[in-house]
């Protein structure tokens, strides 16, 4: 079985490097696009295979390549990394059965998949990395290639700003992540992994605080918690559609695992003061990024931010198993550490397949705004189908994925009282008000975000000749598919990621999550319980019921249908419906002081004679984040280089002169020892 | 038989037809006010119906503020042509089966003579099942005028005779 | 104003060009100086501007007219332009008042005021534009989309209400231009209800017209005709009997009353208190009942007419149930001022500030209840001369409360008139002089100065004649009002407050 | 609002009866004119036509035709046609048969003068 998984790995390796270079070589054809997905995909099917045996079988297997400068680069895949690869493949395949009808062949196109490839195999890569030194360079080898990636249509505005703030974070979590890893390296004197996590328990506590909080920090900002979230919505609306896919699909979810291999893996057992901080920057996160998200009128944007909202529930689990953990609750703890890997898995799902379709809708109707869009429902009856299964399922609404995985972590979330502290106890019960509030949110958001472009009328001519005759339908369809199965289908899932959190916390709770097979319990039996099966078999019955009252007693008469009452105008315009802000309008009014919005009106009738005529309205939310925090950071870092300014003369015996100075002074230095 | 401007035959054959079904709302009826055009005048004698002095309630009537909910229109006005399009639209929005009130003299031709501006009378443009005359109709008349469209009072001006001399004379 | 006399601008030598008694006076103006004399007018004089109005004879010169209320003067004064182009001087940018009559002069004569503003559609709807009888007698008077387009762009939609909306009240589109809650803007659509009266009335005899000027606006169906009768008198020459003037008074003031009353009554609709609603329609029953039981009709049509009046009042019936109606009245505002939950709805709702009330020449209870004290009964009396004069109720603060503090203190000065009137009440109307000429007539209406210009031709058949309601002046209050800081639902009260029609705006 | 209700109370009941009884404060309302067709001439009709605003009356031949639909009660030819011409006090005109509302009366004045002289 071993052998299988990491067959497996090598054959998806191998899939995606020849699907990379195909690209390279005959992107510029489309049979060249059809012959790279075909390859592409077929790695992305060995990635899912690989992840589905790792989760079944519950143990890793290890590979030695050859030997780097700074020594061997050791692969080995371990049960933790498999919902993650498992959601690699799936991503790979979906963007597959997409990227074909999405782009046209070309150069750029040709290089952005061969990059594209390539980024798949280095995310395969940070999760199966063995040592320190295949994790970065795998890691760094994936931040490159992303940015890339976002730079597809570098001359487009807004692109290389988007990239640049991509690429700015990720280096500084990088070499977070790098203090990190060579804090536990020297303080462990080993660079394997296993070795680090075996001889962790003898590290000092604060080296090893140290550690988790700078890793916590150096994924935080990959991932896209709060504050280090802000490359995200500046970077997904200027990717290809696929490319944000693949962003928020997988490559923050790398960030989740980065957390949990920390928190779990390498340095387990930590304080619970952790656990609280890594649920604390999880419930914020997820508050923050739905608020704004709610603001947002740029589909893309709207998506990134509830990504970041996403990543804020999911460390929030991990963050509040930690925690458990450390008061002796066990099994809670293990049973949050399933939450997160499910959440991740779903919402890599369901995100992936928005993105998708917002790229569908993009190139549809010319516009990601959302005032501009309505009415595609008409237009776009497929989009409009899968989008819907999309929304319900992140919009965690019964009885698909998304729901299955909240109702678990409210589930874990309210038994804080098992907690001796009851301080503790207290901050976890505020975390899940908080992940209640966002959840009722979210409803409100997404509601928005599917009813206001699919729904009403086109608020623009590009919206009203939108359609879909040969856009890519497959890949977003196999996604709903997953987001079905994966709700419905919970007790199986449970039961591989059950497996995946024995191999790595060695404490098997099945008995406390599945009874008698089809029912989820918290990890305690005697506290709640629910089928997602049965709901789902519950649900379709209760709709067949009007379903079958409609149909039998369907009207003999001739009945007339008038159209809407509308008050007897003249004619309903498309200004007359919602528009995207004004649905989010009580949230604006209720949060103002976190938005600070500067509202700008231009209106005829201020000219004060009773005159009426246009007006135009704009709002916009001020960008704390980045008003407060990044630019004077910005500013301070201009301002000290600006100090430096004056050793800079640009002279080249002025350097020498520098050259001699300090060689001089280590000699003194050297001298005086 | 009227013909609206999108063609459409307002079909006036039925109208016994209507009434009787009226009848069947009983006491429960439902009216939706149209103003094409009046002065307000009789707008102000529609909204005193409800005032204590008449309380159109206590006979089953009740205002409702869509015409979708409402079993009887009742419309004031002379009918000006600009408001066509809210007239025929509230008149399709009320679902069958259906009756026109028309209220006071400007909407039974008695004021604005049919011209460019006005069509002159309701039943040029809508069929009207019960015509309350008066400038404008007291509360009382337009009482009437709602027993009379649901069948509860037999209506009067038939048996009345303008020439006083009639029965001498006879 | 102490200086008597006629205004320096029209008088280069200073000499008196019309005695003191003049309460009109008429000067034909050049084009040119038209703009330059307004601003003189309103700057040094105090001038209001009523009207602003154009007019052509049969030989299709069109003569644009301006009636400036010299209030402490107690005079009118037309000015009158004869324009030669399809271009006159744009009174708006002195005088923001002057926009929407500007707007109505494009419409019906096709000529527009100098400059690039647009203009707004007032009367002309725009899906039957092509095939509406205008005033301007010129032949194929064809307009340009010079309209100023109604679009709502960024992140606001327009909330459509109406026309057909709450039950009893008259079609009128309001769009309201909302972020969800707050009100940005208002559009408001009086077209559906307009029936061109001034375009009706041309060629009818006085007499016959004043049937058709009494349902311009039938809330306030006494001062309309008033100020119409009184332009015919004008222009014939005609006097009133000291009696009929004193009918006239008492049905003005009866009108009055149960209109307040009215405004009361819709005051407690919209701010959802049902009992005080009901107490007050019993009141506004009643008077109604007082008004048939005095002139023999509910809402007083048929009183006035040219010369005179057609009815007396039964001062007997007034005497003996207004006292009591009145009593009730006061009973239920007493309560309704200590009832929390409607004042505060009424209080800072839909606030006109004196400085726009002036600016848009507002007039009635909505400028006095924006400090502005402004009653043409008291400054520009017209009775026999020996008529008690009215105490001019005003409130400072301009909101709702305001106008309804106006309105309830104005039925009790109505009162004091009433019983002072009649005694001296009775029929009687004198024949009209014949022969032409032209006429300005106005009067109190409960919603605020009423006008009309009359021009009769030598058979004393109307030639030309401009109506002007009260609300035609006062509803482009309205968006300034419910803009100010208000929500969505504070609508319906500024509108019950201002307590104005569409009819007479439309008609 | 418990004040409102003691206020209420207090006034007893205001509602009208009809339609059992119609209220004598009723009978001053504008209603429909009557004629006396032994008084109606030619010439009175003629002038009566003349005179109705609302164009309710016209004549045909030897009668005279009273549209009350069109009537508004405005009494102007109360006035005019002093004896000939009173009210009837019927206001309560409603019908669903707008041909109901058009009345005839035959104009007897000039045939029973002529006939009388």
């Amino acid at each position: 079985m071993t052998h299988a998984i990491g067959a497996l790995a090598i054959a998806a390796s191998a899939g995606w490097l020849a699907a990379a270079g195909v690209a390279l070589l005959g992107g510029t054809r489309r049979v060249g696009l059809g012959a790279c997905a075909v390859l592409s995909g077929a790695g992305g099917v060995a990635a899912v295979v690989c992840g589905v045996l790792l989760a079944v079988h519950g143990a890793g297997t290890t590979l030695h390549l050859g030997a780097g400068p700074v020594g061997a680069a050791t692969f080995r895949i371990a049960p933790l990394a498999a919902p993650f690869i498992l959601l690699l493949g799936l991503v790979a395949v979906a963007i597959a059965l997409y990227g074909p009808r999405y782009h046209e062949p070309g150069r750029g196109t040709a290089m952005y998949l061969a990059v594209y490839n390539l980024a798949l195999l280095a995310s395969l890569a940070v999760l199966s990395a063995g040592n320190v030194v295949a994790f970065l360079v795998a890691w760094e080898s994936m931040a490159l290639l992303c940015y890339l990636l976002i730079l597809r249509h570098h001359e487009r505005p807004g692109v290389a700003e988007g990239a640049f703030l991509f690429i700015a974070l990720s280096e500084i979590g990088f070499l977070m992540i790098v203090l990190a890893f060579a804090i536990l390296a020297t303080q462990t004197g080993t660079l394997d992994l296993a070795g680090i996590a075996a001889r962790a328990s003898r590290v000092g506590a604060g080296w090893r605080s140290a550690a988790y909080v700078l890793a916590l920090c150096g994924f935080g900002f990959k991932a896209g918690l709060v504050p280090f979230h802000i490359w995200l919505p500046a970077a997904h609306p200027v990717a290809p559609a696929d490319g944000s896919a693949f962003l928020s699909g997988l490559v923050i979810k790398l960030g989740v695992y980065g957390i949990a291999l920390f928190g779990f893996v390498l340095v387990p057992g930590g304080p619970a003061w952790w656990g609280l901080v890594t649920m604390g920057f999880g419930a914020i996160s997820a508050v923050l990024g739905i608020l704004y998200a709610l603001m947002e009128r740029d589909l893309k944007r709207f998506l990134a931010y509830s990504s970041i909202e996403n990543i804020g529930i999911i460390v929030t689990a991990l963050g509040a198993g930690m925690t458990f953990t450390a008061y002796g609750q066990r099994a809670i703890g293990v049973f949050l550490l399933i939450v997160a890997l499910y959440h991740t898995v779903n919402h890599g799902t369901y995100k992936t397949l928005l993105f998708l379709e917002a790229g569908v809708i993009e190139h549809t109707s010319g516009t990601r705004d959302l005032d501009r869009l309505g009415g595609l429902i008409r237009r776009l009856p497929r989009t409009a189908v899968i989008c819907l299964i999309g929304t319900v399922a992140i919009a965690a609404l019964p009885p698909l994925n998304g729901f299955v995985s909240e109702w678990m972590l409210f589930q874990g979330l309210f038994q804080g009282f098992r907690i001796s502290s009851h301080l503790v106890g207290i901050l976890i019960v505020i975390a899940g008000a908080l992940i209640a509030l966002t959840g009722g949110l979210a409803i409100n958001a997404f509601a928005r975000a599917y009813g206001i472009p699919f729904l009403g009328m086109p608020r623009s001519g590009q919206a009203a000749n939108a359609g879909e005759t040969r856009q890519p339908v497959a890949g977003p369809a196999l996604l709903a598919g997953a987001c079905v199965f994966l709700g419905i289908g919970a007790p199986l899932v449970l039961t591989a990621l059950d497996r995946v959190a024995r191999a790595t916390t060695g404490l098997d709770i099945r008995s406390e999550l599945l009874v008698p097979k089809l029912t989820v319990i918290p990890a305690h039996t005697d506290f709640s319980g629910f089928s997602p099966t049965y709901l789902a078999l519950f649900l379709l019955a209760i709709t067949a019921v009007p379903i079958l009252i409609f149909l039998a007693g369907r009207p003999r008469a001739r009945s007339r249908r008038p159209p809407v009452w509308d008050g007897g105008i003249l004619e309903f315009k498309p200004r007359m419906q919602y528009t995207a802000t004004t649905h989010a309008n009580p949230v604006r009014v209720t949060f103002e002081p976190l938005y600070r919005p500067s509202v700008h009106v231009e209106r005829a009738s201020d000219d004060p004679a009773g005159r009426s005529g246009p007006v135009h309205y704009r709002f916009q939310v001020t960008p704390i984040f980045d008003r407060y925090l990044y630019r004077p950071v910005i500013r301070l870092v201009r301002a000290l280089a600006n100090l430096a300014r004056p050793i800079q003369s640009g002279d080249v015996n002025l350097y020498l002169f520098y050259v001699f100075v300090v060689v001089l002074i280590a000699y003194a230095v050297y001298a005086s020892n | 038989m009227a013909v609206d401007e999108r063609g459409l035959e307002l079909d006036t054959v039925s109208t016994e037809l209507r009434r009787r079904a009226l009848r069947l709302f009983g006491r429960s009826l439902h009216i939706r006010t149209v103003d094409s055009g009046s002065c307000a005048v009789c707008e102000s004698e529609i909204r005193l119906l409800a005032a204590p002095h008449y309380d159109l309630h206590r006979l089953g009537f009740f205002f409702t503020p869509a015409p979708r909910h409402a079993d009887l229109l009742m419309v004031t006005g002379p009918a000006v042509r600009a408001a066509d399009n809210l007239l025929l639209k509230a008149y399709d929005a009320t679902p069958d089966p259906k009756a026109v009130i028309a209220v006071g003299a400007c909407a039974l031709g008695g004021v604005y003579p049919e011209d460019s501006l006005v069509h002159g009378a309701i039943d040029r443009v809508l069929p009207v099942d019960v015509f309350v005359p008066g400038c404008p109709p007291s509360p009382l008349a337009l009482l009437q005028g709602l027993l009379v469209a649901v069948g509860r009072l037999e209506e009067r001006v038939g048996a009345l005779s303008l020439d006083l001399d009639a029965g001498s004379a006879g | 104003m102490s200086a008597p006399g006629p205004p320096k601008a029209l008088n280069g030598d200073g000499a008196s060009l019309l005695p003191r008694a003049d309460r009109i006076h008429t000067e034909r103006v050049e084009t040119t100086r038209l703009a330059s004399l307004s601003h003189v007018l309103a700057t040094e004089h105090g001038a209001r501007l009523a009207d602003l109005f154009a007019d052509d004879g049969a030989d299709g010169q069109i003569v644009l007219r301006s009636v400036y209320a010299l209030d402490h003067e107690s005079r009118y004064l037309v000015l009158e332009c004869e324009i030669d182009r399809d271009r006159f001087p744009p009174l708006s940018d002195l005088d923001p008042a002057a926009f929407v009559e500007e707007c109505e002069i494009y419409e019906q004569y096709g000529i527009r005021p100098d400059g690039v503003r647009r203009l707004n559609r007032v009367l002309v709807p725009p899906h039957r534009a092509d095939r509406f009888p205008r005033l301007g007698r010129r032949e194929g008077l064809r307009l340009a989309r010079d309209y100023e387009p109604h679009v709502v762009t960024g992140e606001a939609f327009e909330f459509p209400f109406g026309p057909v909306r709450v039950t009893g009240w008259e079609s009128l589109y309001m769009g309201l231009v909302t972020t969800g809650e707050e009100v940005l803007d208002l559009y408001l659509f009086h077209w559906h209800k307009h029936r061109g009266l001034d375009h009706r009335l041309r060629g009818l005899e006085p007499e016959r017209a004043t049937f058709f000027a009494e349902r311009a606006d039938g809330l306030s169906s006494v001062g309309d005709t008033l100020a119409f009768c009184r332009a015919v008198e004008m222009a014939t020459g005609s006097e009133v009997p000291a009696p009929a003037a004193h009918t006239r008074a008492v049905a003005l003031e009866l009108e009055r009353i149960y209109n307040h009353a009215a405004a009361v009554a819709a005051m407690c609709q919209t701010t959802g208190l049902s009992v005080g609603q009901a107490r007050s329609e019993i009141v506004l029953e009643r008077l109604l009942r007082c008004n048939l039981a005095a002139f023999g009709h509910r809402y007083l049509f048929g009183v006035v007419s040219p010369g005179g009046v057609r009815r007396e009042p039964d001062a007997e019936e007034i005497r003996r149930q207004l006292p009591g109606i009145l009593d009730e009245f006061r009973y239920v505002v007493d309560a309704l001022l200590v009832t929390n939950s409607h004042v505060d709805r009424l209080e800072s709702t839909g606030i006109v500030t004196p400085g726009n009330a002036h600016r848009l020449s507002l007039v009635g209870p909505v400028a006095r209840g924006s400090g502005q004290a402004i009653d043409v009964r008291r400054d520009h009396p017209t009775g026999p001369g020996d008529e008690p004069v009215p105490v001019v109720q005003v409130q400072p603060a301009g909101d709702a409360l305001a106008r309804m503090r106006v309105m309830v203190a104005e039925v009790e000065e109505a009162a004091r008139l009433i019983d002072a009137h009649l005694g001296e009440a009775g029929a009687g109307s004198e024949p009209l002089a014949g022969g032409g000429g032209a006429g300005l007539g106005w009067a109190e209406s409960p919603r605020g100065e009423a006008l009309a210009w009359v021009s009769l031709d030598g058979d004393g058949r109307i030639d030309g004649v401009r109506l002007r309601p009260a609300s035609v002046r006062n509803w482009r209050a309205f968006d300034d009002a419910a803009r100010a800081q208000n929500v969505f639902t504070d609508i319906p009260i500024i509108e019950a407050s201002f307590w104005l029609t569409v009819a007479g705006f439309a008609r | 609002m418990a004040f409102w209700f003691y206020r209420g109370v207090r006034k007893g009941i205001a509602t009208t009866r009809y339609p059992s009884t119609v209220d004598p404060w009723a009978r001053g309302l504008p209603s429909a004119p009557g004629f006396h067709a032994a008084r109606l001439t030619i010439p009175l009709v003629d002038r009566l036509v003349g005179e109705c605003p609302a164009g309710a009356l016209t004549r045909e031949d030897q009668e005279l035709v009273v549209d009350l639909g069109r009537c508004t009660g405005c009494g102007r030819c109360l006035e005019l046609g002093t004896g000939a011409v009173r009210s009837t006090g019927e206001f309560l005109l409603a019908t669903s048969d707008r041909a109901a509302l058009i009345k005839r009366v035959p104009i007897r004045g000039d045939r029973e003068a002529s006939g009388g002289g």
